[in-house]
């Protein structure tokens, strides 16, 4: 076997004690890290051996795992650096969930970050405090790590003998130890309200809530020394400009990782770049205890992929054909295609969704195995009178090729299909649709497209992309009178072949 | 000042629920709803509500609670006490709770009353002859009209 | 590179079992991977894809199918089917097991001991107020995603009908200190607000209740979609007190309404019910000298080479097992390391 | 099989029918009863005011039982329930016992917390067991079908009742009442208290209680109630016209003790068994089951 020689050395982004705990997991399990640390002061508990590079920040990355090249502005100075994989392991940010802390704030108002400030003996409480009322979000969205949060700083109080009141609207526990968590916080003696309403008002300097405890239906007002209102957990500062820099999808919110579920654990679309804690999705104490260990195996795991991967290129690139409009640059979902003058094709970075094939407008680029000519043969694959398929099915293999590949094959409605497996839904072409109908020994009844469902794609746009190509061929048939055979676009999931079967039979 | 119309007592009243009648846990309630909602008492009462008086605890509004009378109205059938989740000795709380009213004073007419007879004769209903007249026609062992011993028992115990 | 090492027991091949062993055998250790049952996959081979309209509503169930699919090529990975685990004896450097199954009787020599032995779903028959055994129409969520997977449609076990009226039930089992379980179970609104939506999508007209304490977080755009799921079924914040069969084959709740108690009767009843520890469990503590975690699950014993992963170690969605798969393979190598 | 014979306050003075009828079934199925004079209240009507009293005359209660070297036999639930209460907790709580005991010291006596109790239901289907009953049974019930009520006490709470049944699956009436050849039908609410226990606090409450139930029964089509505490037949026998007139309701459901209906299939006749004392009318029940007599 031929090993490739490539870089191992992990470079962790952060600002926080996530950067800190990962650099040194990957450092005690023999692979060498370096810390991009955003603060000009070094953090501590950095053991020897690992190099911090203070005030820094990515400007660029090239390359593929095992090999990237980093840019770095590091106090005021561009430096290069060379890194086998990237982690970026930020802090997330927090923001008060209430109006009352944007208005004019009132020294009676605290935020839980205040609050843990004022516990760890940073901050003075001002004046007596004896009662404090902790405010979290009323919509129900709050989350497990913010709860998390809340039930500790109550505990501190409760410990300091101060009387401690919540009110929120859905009490999260869904995380290790959680509910127990808050039982000790409500047998310590802080009241729990369940609301989605309340009014603060401030009387004789001092907040004054107002609102109905639902369980007894009577009207209740607490006047509070401080009011601490909880914080939504926010993707850090750096992570929007960072997602542009990295090439990643982010989720809804802006975590740096796409809400996709073949992404896990830590990974992102660009292989080699993982995204460990807060910058991945608001976490719990126990959350990130499992997530570091966790990225350490990933990267390993990862680079002894790449190792081992042979030399031999996966995609066939016809030089003469490309016509330098960077289309299959912009649609490489995985940060695979780095442009030079030409398209270069970074085959450890490529994960062979073929969606650069398929989007390529003068057909430049072929993925092996997945050539047009093989394709055309396949659909054209002539079979002989009675067994000629009605259906011709194209399958991705994530989902609609899973299931297919189930069917055991004396089953008869194997007899009625003729299929084609697609490594992703996305490298469907217009043309394997008109060939399937077009050139055929018979036409088909149905000609259909299994991909998977949305926001389940692996490469992320490939089902878009394969339904938008089923629709295409759709219209141009509609506008051309054929209509001798339906073409549908099906989306599924490789545990739904109860559905899928019942489709092929209805035929 | 009145900090909120939350806290109407001097004294924790679950404190003393727990040392003096070893109910325990009562600040556990999530309120998730379970002992109410299968309460017989409460379906035909609205004013009796084992929840409510949970809270009314938590909320350190045993005064009031107390003065509701409402905590009469439990048939103690002990349905919450085996459904709750947390573990919640409901219906002995109840028990604590009268007691602590009947302490204060306060408890419908024929509680006091059934106390005083049994104080007063060992049992609840004395077996005077005519009782014991008519469990001789029907084939039934005459009984001791009353028992002194236990009578003698709670004078000492009071 | 991989011959020199001791290999490494994985007990259970549920998404953490499966993980755990591909993520060591990636990194170069040998893995004898034990099963119980007569095929891969755990209780994840059993649920429904929960998409919507053709929208992934991110379950991670059929990453269990990517995991089985992918588990195939790897020759570390030494599987034993319908085996059990009879012994486990401590040596002076690893651990002889005594494998007893469908390949007969054998022992085996391992490094350390992975044990993913997964969950149990809550019985409700512990709870007996659901009267569950004499309530036809009342199901556990697990038997609705069998329904969904193998019908694709919810039908009555009383008569085969579809139901018209369908009432979910959460924290079945779960947040109840009293019968030993003082824990969210993480996974069961998710599964059921999906399972929901899907019921909806198959068949409009349902009509869904939700009875609950506290909805928790599923997924991650939660925030955005709370607001629509208010609106999709109908809430209340109470859990029912009795269950009884109610018109003959209906299934009826008596639950606290606005302050008032009323009767409601419902076509169907899923139990949302939560993940409790395995049966095997106490086995395993008593083999291996475990002790229990706060939540009644088992703790690993690290430092003595035996490592507890996924869901045996307390409550677990799919996505957080495959988290600590990948976490605890750089312990036990850690371990390993340290041992050799 | 002998066992102290538990009466209580309200049997020996309310209730003679319920008494009559389990000494009777007792001496068929060769169940002996040592009767004790100086048994006082159980304790439970003053363990509302006072709950340490109540103990101590349940504790007392028990000191006797074992002077007798006797499991005490109940008939009424209160008395069950309060009597097992102290019992078990004389037996596990070594302080409470010695606290009890310094208070009972004060009439010459003391509890060791070897006492048993056992209400006379459950010792029929434990000690006796069903097809022994089965074999005793001479007149065919004919499948009549009867709306069990267990009550609360005969099951409640149920951490006292080492061994006992679920409260939420109890099997034992039902069986007891099927060995009879009677037929238990299933009603909803079957687990519902009687509301005998608010009686004193708040009569329509405790009435409206009761009604939620024969609601349920007549619905379901019940010819008759059994219990197995004086005080459900309080709520149902003796209060069922009070709860008619008040909610304007019809129910005319008769209610009979379980050693009533045991004795009926026994081929006891209506006096033995009190059938007369009961207050809404039997009759048609021993008509229908025995013919006219």
């Amino acid at each position: 076997m031929n090993l490739r020689t490539i870089d191992k050395r992990v470079m962790v982004l952060g600002d926080g004690e996530t950067a800190v705990r990962l650099s040194k997991a990957l450092n005690t399990s023999g692979l060498d890290s370096y810390l991009l640390w955003a603060g000009g002061t070094p953090p501590e508990g950095i053991p020897e051996g690992i190099a911090v590079e203070l005030s820094a920040r990515l400007v660029a990355l090239q390359g593929q795992v095992g090999d990237f090249t980093a840019t770095i502005l590091s106090s005021d100075q561009f430096i290069r650096k060379l890194a086998g994989s990237v982690m970026v392991a930020f802090e997330s940010r927090t923001e008060p969930v209430f109006d009352v802390a944007t208005a004019p704030m009132h020294e009676g108002v605290a935020t839980l970050e205040d609050a843990e400030a004022i516990l760890r003996g940073e901050r003075q409480i001002s004046g007596d405090v004896k009662t404090v009322v902790f405010l979290d979000r009323l919509d129900g969205a709050s989350t497990p790590a913010s709860s998390e949060r809340q039930f500790n700083a109550i505990l501190s109080f409760l410990d300091r003998g101060i009387k401690c009141y919540a009110i929120g609207c859905q009490m999260k526990v869904a995380s290790r130890n959680l509910e127990l968590l808050y039982g000790r916080a409500r047998d310590g003696g802080c009241v729990f309200f369940k609301n989605d309403f309340l009014s603060i008002s401030f009387t004789q300097g001092r907040p004054l809530i107002r609102f109905e405890d639902l369980i007894l239906h009577e009207e209740k007002e607490i006047c509070a020394d401080m009011v601490i209102l909880a914080e939504n957990f926010m993707p850090g500062a750096s992570l929007p400009e960072l997602r542009e820099i990295l090439g990643v999808e982010t989720d809804k919110a802006g975590f740096m990782q796409a809400d996709n579920v073949l992404r896990l654990p830590l990974q992102t679309n660009r292989r080699g770049v993982f995204v460990v804690g807060p910058s991945r999705a608001p976490v719990t104490r126990w959350d990130l205890d499992q997530e570091i260990p966790a990225a350490v195996s990933q990267v390993k795991e990862l680079f002894a992929w790449a190792e081992s991967f042979p030399y031999e290129e996966v995609i066939s690139f016809d030089i003469d054909a490309c016509a330098r409009c960077l289309t299959c640059f912009r649609s490489c979902p995985h940060g695979a295609i780095h442009f030079t003058n030409r398209p270069n094709f970074l085959a450890l970075a490529c994960q062979q969704c073929g969606i650069c094939t398929a989007f390529c407008p003068n057909e430049a680029i072929e993925l092996r195995d997945m050539e047009k000519d093989r394709i055309k043969g396949l659909i054209a694959n002539e079979r002989k009178g009675s067994d000629s398929a009605p259906v011709v099915v194209f399958a991705c293999e994530k989902s609609g090729a899973r299931i297919l590949n189930s069917i055991p094959s004396e089953d008869t409605l194997l007899r009625r299909i003729r299929w084609i497996q697609l490594p992703c839904g996305g490298t469907l072409r217009t043309q394997y649709l008109l060939d399937a109908i077009g050139n055929a020994s018979e036409i088909p009844e149905r000609v259909m497209v299994l991909a998977c469902h949305e926001d389940n794609c692996r490469s992320g746009m490939g089902t878009i992309k394969a339904r938008a190509t089923v629709e295409r061929v759709k219209s141009f048939l509609d506008s051309v009178g054929w209509n001798q055979t339906k073409i549908e676009f099906i989306s599924t999931a490789s545990n739904e072949a109860e559905r899928i079967r019942k489709l092929l039979a209805a035929s | 000042m009145v900090d909120s119309n939350l806290q109407t007592e001097d004294r924790d009243v679950l404190q003393d629920l727990a040392e003096r009648y070893g109910v325990e846990g009562v600040r556990s309630c999530y309120a998730c709803g379970t002992c109410a909602a299968g309460c017989p008492a409460r379906r035909v009462n609205p004013a009796y509500n084992p929840r409510k008086i949970i809270r009314m605890l938590v909320l350190n509004e045993a005064k009031s609670l107390l003065e509701k009378d409402t905590i009469w109205l439990c048939s103690s059938c002990y349905t919450c006490q085996e459904r709750c989740p947390q573990g919640i000795k409901i219906t002995d709380l109840i028990t604590a709770l009268r007691n602590l009213a009947v302490q204060q004073g306060r408890s419908p007419s024929g509680v006091g009353m059934q106390a005083n007879l049994v104080r007063s004769q060992g049992r609840l209903y004395a077996l005077d002859e005519f009782d014991d007249k008519k469990r001789k026609k029907a084939g039934l062992p005459s009984l001791s009209p009353q028992i002194e011993e236990a009578v003698r028992l709670l004078k000492e115990e009071s | 590179m991989a011959q020199n090492r001791d290999s490494i027991l994985v007990v259970g091949s549920g998404v953490a079992g499966l993980s755990a062993s591909m993520s060591l055998a990636r990194q170069g250790y040998n893995c004898i991977l034990v099963e119980k049952a007569g095929s891969l996959g755990g209780h994840a081979a059993g649920y429904t894809c929960k998409a919507i309209n053709g929208k992934c509503q991110k379950c991670g169930a059929c990453l269990v199918d990517d995991l089985l699919a992918r588990f195939g090529d790897f020759p570390e990975i030494q599987v034993f089917l319908e085996t059990r685990i009879d012994r486990i004896e401590r040596k002076k450097k690893g651990f002889t097991a005594s494998l007893n199954g469908k390949y007969g009787l054998k022992d085996i020599n391992c490094g350390a001991i992975l044990l993913a032995t997964g969950f149990k779903p809550f019985d409700p028959n512990e709870k007996s107020n659901l009267c569950f055994s004499s309530i036809p129409n009342m199901i556990t969520a697990v038997e609705l995603e069998a329904m969904l997977r193998d019908k694709e449609l919810p039908y009555r076990p009383s008569d085969g009908r579809q139901p018209e009226t369908i009432a979910f039930v959460q924290c079945v089992g779960s947040r109840d200190p009293k019968r030993g379980h003082p824990y969210c179970s993480q996974v069961c609104c998710g599964y059921a607000l999906r399972m929901a939506g899907r019921l909806r999508d198959l068949a409009p007209k349902t009509k869904i209740t939700f009875f609950f304490m506290d909805i928790q977080t599923f997924g991650r755009s939660f925030s955005q979609r709370w607001a629509s799921l208010q609106q999709d079924f109908i809430w209340i914040n109470e859990i029912p007190g009795d269950y009884f069969v109610s018109d003959g084959d209906r299934v009826g709740v008596s639950v606290e309404v606005e302050d008032e108690i009323v009767d409601l009767s419902f076509d169907m009843m899923v139990l949302s019910v939560g993940m409790t520890p395995t049966d095997d469990q106490l086995t395993y503590q008593q083999m291996l000298d475990l002790s229990m975690s706060s939540e009644g699950f088992m703790l690993p014993d690290e430092d003595r080479g035996v490592f507890v992963v996924g869901s045996a170690s307390g409550p677990m969605s799919i996505e957080k097992s495959i988290t600590d798969a990948a976490g605890s393979a750089t312990r036990v190598i850690a371990y390993m390391e340290g041992a050799r | 099989m002998k066992y102290a014979l538990f009466l209580g306050c309200t049997i020996p003075a309310r209730s003679r029918n319920y008494e009559m009828s389990s000494r009777a079934v007792a001496a068929k199925l060769g169940i002996e009863f040592q009767d004790q004079m100086d048994f006082c209240c159980c304790g439970f009507p003053i363990k509302a005011s006072d709950e340490h009293a109540a103990t101590l005359l349940a504790a007392r209660n028990l000191a006797l039982a074992e002077e007798m070297n006797l499991e005490i036999c109940t008939l009424c639930s209160a008395c069950t329930a309060m009597l097992a209460e102290v019992a078990h907790k004389l037996r596990y709580d070594e302080g409470f016992r010695e606290e009890i005991n310094k208070d009972l010291a004060a009439i010459g006596r003391q509890v060791k917390g070897t006492a048993r109790v056992r209400h006379f239901a459950r010792i029929l289907l434990e000690d006796i067991g069903v097809e022994n009953i089965h074999r005793s049974v001479t007149v065919d019930l004919k499948g009549f079908p009867v709306a069990v009520h267990y009550g609360c006490h005969y099951l409640k709470p149920s951490y006292i009742y080492e061994g006992g049944e679920d409260p939420e699956a109890a099997r034992s009436l039902d069986a007891l009442i099927a060995a009879a050849g009677a037929k238990s039908i299933s009603y909803i609410r079957k687990k519902f208290c009687c509301g005998g226990s608010v009686l004193v606090a708040d009569e329509k409450t405790a009435l409206g209680m009761a009604k939620e139930k024969l609601d349920q029964v007549q619905a379901a089509g019940g010819r008759s109630m059994v219990v197995v505490c004086p005080f459900c037949s309080v709520m149902y026998d003796d209060n069922q016209k009070s709860i008619e007139s008040a909610f304007n309701v019809s129910y005319q459901i008769p209610v009979l003790y379980l050693p009533q209906v045991l004795g009926l299939a026994m081929g006891m006749d209506r006096k033995t068994l009190g059938l007369n004392m009961n207050v809404v009318k039997t009759r048609k029940i021993t008509e229908d089951i025995l013919g006219a007599e």
